[in-house]
């Protein structure tokens, strides 16, 4: 399996994902932002970290950069694509995800290991996870309060397009275990299409043992197939 | 030719900055405050003689970078 | 503009080193020279109060590659791999801003780091600010753990440990100290020294603004009353930016391109090159109509003085002028050849095709100042508290009292707004006595700690400076990893006071002493004097960033309880010090008496043979007893575990308090397999360190026998939640 | 009663964000854009008849919370 990493200025969990793909067997590319073609791939991973250094709104000029007009195509060819953090955030601004990532609530950078939940594991990102089966991933953003109108929202629940939310040990979504105010504790969704998956907690630091556990080892897994 | 561009959150979107901000002035005793929110703020030039066409420049600006139209509101004013 | 003393003064000139200026340059500097003496003459960069005490400490040894005198330290860690460190303050400017001083010190560390070819892989900090009830603190206090944070997560390099203390000696003058550590092949280090004539001197970075300009004579001037009208000269960080100049000096450092490279940190352009071209001995010409600026009309003085951030001075190569161009456009970087360098051994600037200045480089550097500045021992006073004089408390609640101060609270309301993973190497966070980093792609890691103990320190600065070495090497031990080398940040007052004067003279005894006891020398440092105001100075707080190497890291060791039933030891002998301890400060508010006796010999060999029980795996966690005594070790091993631990006082005890809250060196606790205790035993004996079984593991409660029993889950309670009421 | 705060840094400050909007502007096409600065924007609703108590309750509240006067200007304006 083919994989393209997209690196922007400023992005810093680029190293990190391709190290966790090439150890999950993909055959990994990075990829310039200036560049104008993608190399062909089966998946495209758009990485974690301050694209541009996030001065505008995270996310946002990255989202105007040369190569996301390809990312763009490829998506909508139904190609599969990841953004992890600062790459969810860019999925946003480019309109392929719908919705926006806001200021964490208490204002503050939040990295932990928090728990969240496998809500859909019938897509091509989380098929070898058991339905609502609770992982223990880590985050590290400013914004990851995840906003979007009462209208999609309500698309995202009729449609399943909810991928992961913030739970608790026991697997109970609440306000608690609610990191950074997201909307109905969304940590992660679907396009319509399933084939482009936004997520804020990064799978890609779980894949060692020594360094933390292998909770994001699934997800590649699912890809893989 | 100068114009001044104030981008705020909608209404109806939650204002996590503008809360704790607000919460803060209250604690620290202004209680004659009712609300507070937060926004952007650009001072942007622009090298163009006719005010409406600067104007429209600027628009395009905002709505193509500057301002995130699914969340935010804007205003332009010439100064 | 013609000099008065008023000019001479405002630059932090005393008139007498202003006639030396005249007599060196046998006629009067102009402004821009002027103002060139008083970067380079200040304290911050000739060091002219510190040089000769300096001297003094040990720097060399088997696995040295490089001791100070760099940008940082190198040493050696096998297989090629070399690590390369320092620390250093940004105690002045965060105090007046808070985030971008903290933000610009982390910027000004990590430069100091991938300018040697390294590439940062963790960040630590050192921060102590004045007492909670301080109107000021809280803000600071939020002020510097963002802008370090914003600043390292933004760039994506982990910050993995630090301190943070609180003490009203700081009050007016926090401190904040960053250090930053990063991995580079051995053969591919890069360092500061000019060679060559006719070699171009580029710019590369960010531009050049007024911000900071005189940041270097600031952070050098006794702070008063009108300091906070100094506001203009902070300076802002940009992160991203430095992350492009740091992939971008990476790139270009992968073949033979550079020469020589330098940061431009305090006193910018001017330090940077004449700091290089007095190395290699070499005259540099500058031509300013070509240094890339921010603003318009900027002078030359202002270019030459400018502190502006995240800006690198290299010199070429022959003929790799396009070559790296070419690297720092794709990156988006301003990169302009500025001069060259010749053999006139002077540091000529050129504006507007004449000549502004030109000084000879060595009046500069090696004719800079140096003072034996006067200086007196301390007569420190024994004074052992009559603990039968004082209100009776319980053992449980004088515990309680320190687990939920705000100097031994958990530090997860800091730790949890860094960003301690990226990179993926992390193999221990904040939270254990060190931080463990991978180096990457193999399976051997570095174990990195900060440590201070300023109370110590001032009560009898010999002592202090001993055992803040001894603190911090037993930090790393605890994980498993054999001390190296270290890093220092000595923060003291006001040089020209004797009294002053004398701690740092006997804090740098103190250091040296333990340093060559242990063979752990310094490879870099950092000195910052003149903390304090209105003539009241901090208490002498140098600070010690220690690294050490686990050679197999398969299996990483902390200070958390693993399992039930096991044997807890505790190593080294309890004397029951409680003079200058936490348990009188928090417990009572008195502060007096000495610290702790350093015992070198006992302190090495217990480290030693704590080491070794780790290598042959006979420990399952292990921690040091430090500030807090055994009763504070014994709760943080427990809390944060799903263990707790039943204490079986022993029989023979004078005072109960003395015996858990003591304060005495060289000790460890170690949690031991029962089936394993008996080898433990004979190799303790066999090597004759003193140990004492002190109890075993248990299901959820701490407890001592006859006297108190708590959940551990309470204790963590206790312990976490002074951050979050405040 | 509203007020507005914009508030924006001071003229010799480094404003690296402005920097990158600026430049990002540029590579998009808009060539006619001279210089941009970013700053923030506060609208502020305070519980006050008089204009002029409003105005020095929102002074108050800048110079205590919103504004970092080391490095920032600031400006009320009553809308
Ligand atoms: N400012 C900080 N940044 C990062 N880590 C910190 C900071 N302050 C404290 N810590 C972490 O909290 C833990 C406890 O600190 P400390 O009590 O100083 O440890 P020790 O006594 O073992 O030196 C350590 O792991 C340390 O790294
Ligand atoms: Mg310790």
């Amino acid at each position: 399996m083919k994989s393209s990493v997209i690196v922007f200025p400023g992005s810093n969990c680029d190293r990190d994902i391709a190290s966790a793909l090439e150890k999950m067997q993909f055959k990994n590319q990075m990829v310039w932002h200036k560049e104008t073609s993608l190399p062909k791939s089966d998946l495209i991973v758009i990485p974690g970290g301050f694209s541009y250094g996030d001065y505008l709104r995270s996310g946002a000029i990255a989202g105007k950069s040369l190569i996301i007009d390809e990312v763009i195509k490829f998506a909508n060819s139904g190609c599969l694509v990841l953004g992890i953090c600062n790459g969810f955030q860019i999925l946003t601004e480019t309109g392929l995800l719908k919705g926006t990532l806001l200021r964490n609530k208490n204002l503050k950078f939040i990295n932990r290991d928090v728990n969240i939940k496998v809500v859909n594991n019938k897509t091509k990102f989380t098929s070898k996870y058991n339905l609502n089966q609770i992982l223990k991933i880590n985050i590290a953003h400013n914004e990851g309060n995840y906003f979007t109108d009462p209208n999609h929202l309500n698309i995202l629940e009729k449609e399943n397009l909810i991928a992961l939310k913030y739970c608790n040990e026991n697997g109970e979504v609440d306000e608690q275990s609610n990191p950074n105010g997201s909307l109905k504790n969304i940590a992660g969704i679907f396009n319509s299409k399933k084939n482009i998956l936004g997520m804020m907690p990064h799978p890609e630091r779980m894949v060692d043992q020594l360094v933390s556990n292998t909770d994001g080892v699934n997800l590649f897994n699912s890809l893989l197939n | 030719m100068k114009f001044s561009v104030t981008v705020t959150l909608k209404k109806d979107v939650l204002d996590p900055q503008g809360k704790v901000v607000q919460n803060t002035l209250l604690d620290m005793g202004m209680h004659n405050l009712k609300s507070i929110r937060q926004g952007k703020f650009f001072e942007i030039e622009v090298q163009e003689t006719d005010p409406k066409i600067g104007e429209k420049k600027v628009n395009e600006m905002c709505e193509k970078l500057l301002v995130n139209l699914i969340i935010e509101d804007y205003k332009i004013n010439k100064i | 503009m013609e000099i008065d003393e008023k000019i001479i003064e405002k630059h932090g000139l005393k008139q007498e080193e202003y006639n030396s200026i005249l007599q060196l340059l046998k006629r009067k500097p102009n402004l821009l020279e002027l103002g060139i003496f008083s970067a380079m003459w200040n304290e911050h960069c000739s060091y002219k109060s510190s040089r000769i005490h300096l001297k003094k400490l040990p720097t060399k040894g088997k696995m040295i590659i490089q001791g100070p005198g760099e940008n940082a330290g190198v040493i050696d860690i096998g297989d090629n791999d070399a690590i390369v460190f320092k620390i250093e303050s940004h105690n002045h400017p965060s105090y007046i801003e808070p985030y971008q001083g903290a933000a610009t010190g982390v910027g000004g560390i990590l430069r100091d780091v991938f300018t040697m070819g390294a590439r940062p892989i963790a960040l630590l900090n050192s921060i102590h600010f004045g007492d909670t009830s301080h109107p000021k603190t809280k803000n600071l206090l939020n002020g510097v753990v963002s802008g370090i944070g914003g600043y390292g997560n933004c760039i994506g390099i982990p910050t993995v440990a630090g301190e943070t203390k609180f003490n009203e000696t700081y009050n007016e003058n926090i401190l904040v100290n960053a250090m930053a550590v990063g991995h580079v092949n051995k053969n591919k280090i890069f360092y500061s020294k000019a060679k060559g004539l006719n070699k171009s001197v580029v710019y590369v970075g960010s531009k050049t603004g007024r911000d900071g300009i005189h940041g270097a004579s600031m952070a050098s001037a006794e702070f008063d009353e009108n300091s906070e009208e100094k506001k203009p000269t902070v300076q802002v960080g940009d992160p991203f930016t430095e992350k492009l100049l740091l992939e971008a000096c990476l790139e270009l450092m992968k073949d033979d391109s550079i020469i020589a490279i330098q940061d431009m940190g305090a006193a910018g352009l001017t330090s940077s090159s004449v700091e290089m071209a007095s190395k290699g001995s070499l005259g540099i010409e500058l031509d300013l109509d070509k240094v890339p600026c921010r603003e318009d009309n900027m002078t030359p003085y202002e270019m030459m003085l400018s502190e502006s951030q995240e800006r690198m001075l290299i010199i070429l190569e022959d003929g790799k002028e396009n070559h790296a161009r070419k690297i720092f456009e794709k990156w988006d970087l301003d990169f302009v050849i500025i001069g060259k360098t010749n053999n006139t051994k002077n540091l000529t600037l050129k504006f507007k095709n004449k000549i502004e200045g030109e000084i000879p480089i060595e009046f500069l550097a090696s004719k800079a100042p140096v003072y034996e500045r006067k200086w007196v021992k301390k007569k420190p006073k024994e004074k052992r508290t009559d603990l039968k004089k004082l209100k009776k408390i319980k053992l449980e609640d004088a515990l309680i009292k320190i687990l939920s101060s705000p100097n031994y609270s958990n530090k997860s309301w800091i730790t949890s707004q860094y960003d301690q993973m990226v990179m993926c190497d992390t193999i221990q966070k904040s939270g254990a006595d060190a931080a463990i980093v991978r180096i990457h792609n193999k399976d051997k890691a570095i174990a990195v700690s900060v440590d201070s103990s300023a109370n110590y320190c001032k009560s009898f600065p010999l002592i202090g400076g001993r055992q803040i070495v001894c603190e911090n090497w037993r930090n790393l031990i605890s994980v498993g990893a054999s001390p190296i080398a270290i890093t220092n940040c000595l923060n003291f007052g006001n040089p020209e006071n004797k009294e002053i004067m004398g701690e740092f003279a006997e804090c740098i005894q103190g250091i040296k002493e333990a340093c060559e006891f242990l063979n752990y020398p310094v490879v870099s440092g950092n000195v910052s004097f003149y903390n304090g105001t209105n003539n009241k100075n901090i208490d002498p707080t140098p600070v010690i960033g220690g690294v050490g190497l686990i050679s197999n890291i398969s299996k990483p060791l902390n200070h958390r309880l693993k399992m039930e039933k096991s044997i807890i030891l505790l190593i080294g002998k309890t004397f029951g010090h409680l003079q200058q301890s936490c348990f009188l400060k928090e417990n009572y508010s008195i502060i007096e008496g000495l610290p702790p006796e350093v015992n070198l010999v006992n302190e090495k060999n217990n480290g030693e043979i704590i080491l070794k029980l780790i290598k042959k795996n006979l420990v399952l966690s292990a921690h040091d007893v430090s500030s807090g005594g055994l009763l504070v070790a014994l709760s943080e091993m427990a809390i944060n575990s799903n263990f707790g631990i039943k204490i079986l006082k022993p029989k023979k005890l004078r005072n109960l308090f003395e015996y858990f809250f003591g304060e005495d060196q060289g000790r460890y606790l170690i949690e031991v397999d029962e089936s394993k205790v008996g080898l433990v035993n004979e190799i303790l004996n066999e090597n004759k360190i003193y140990y004492e079984n002190i109890g075993n593991t248990q299901k959820n409660y701490l407890e001592i026998k006859n006297e108190f029993k708590i959940n551990v889950k309470d204790l963590y309670k206790i312990n976490n939640s002074w951050y979050n009421n405040y």
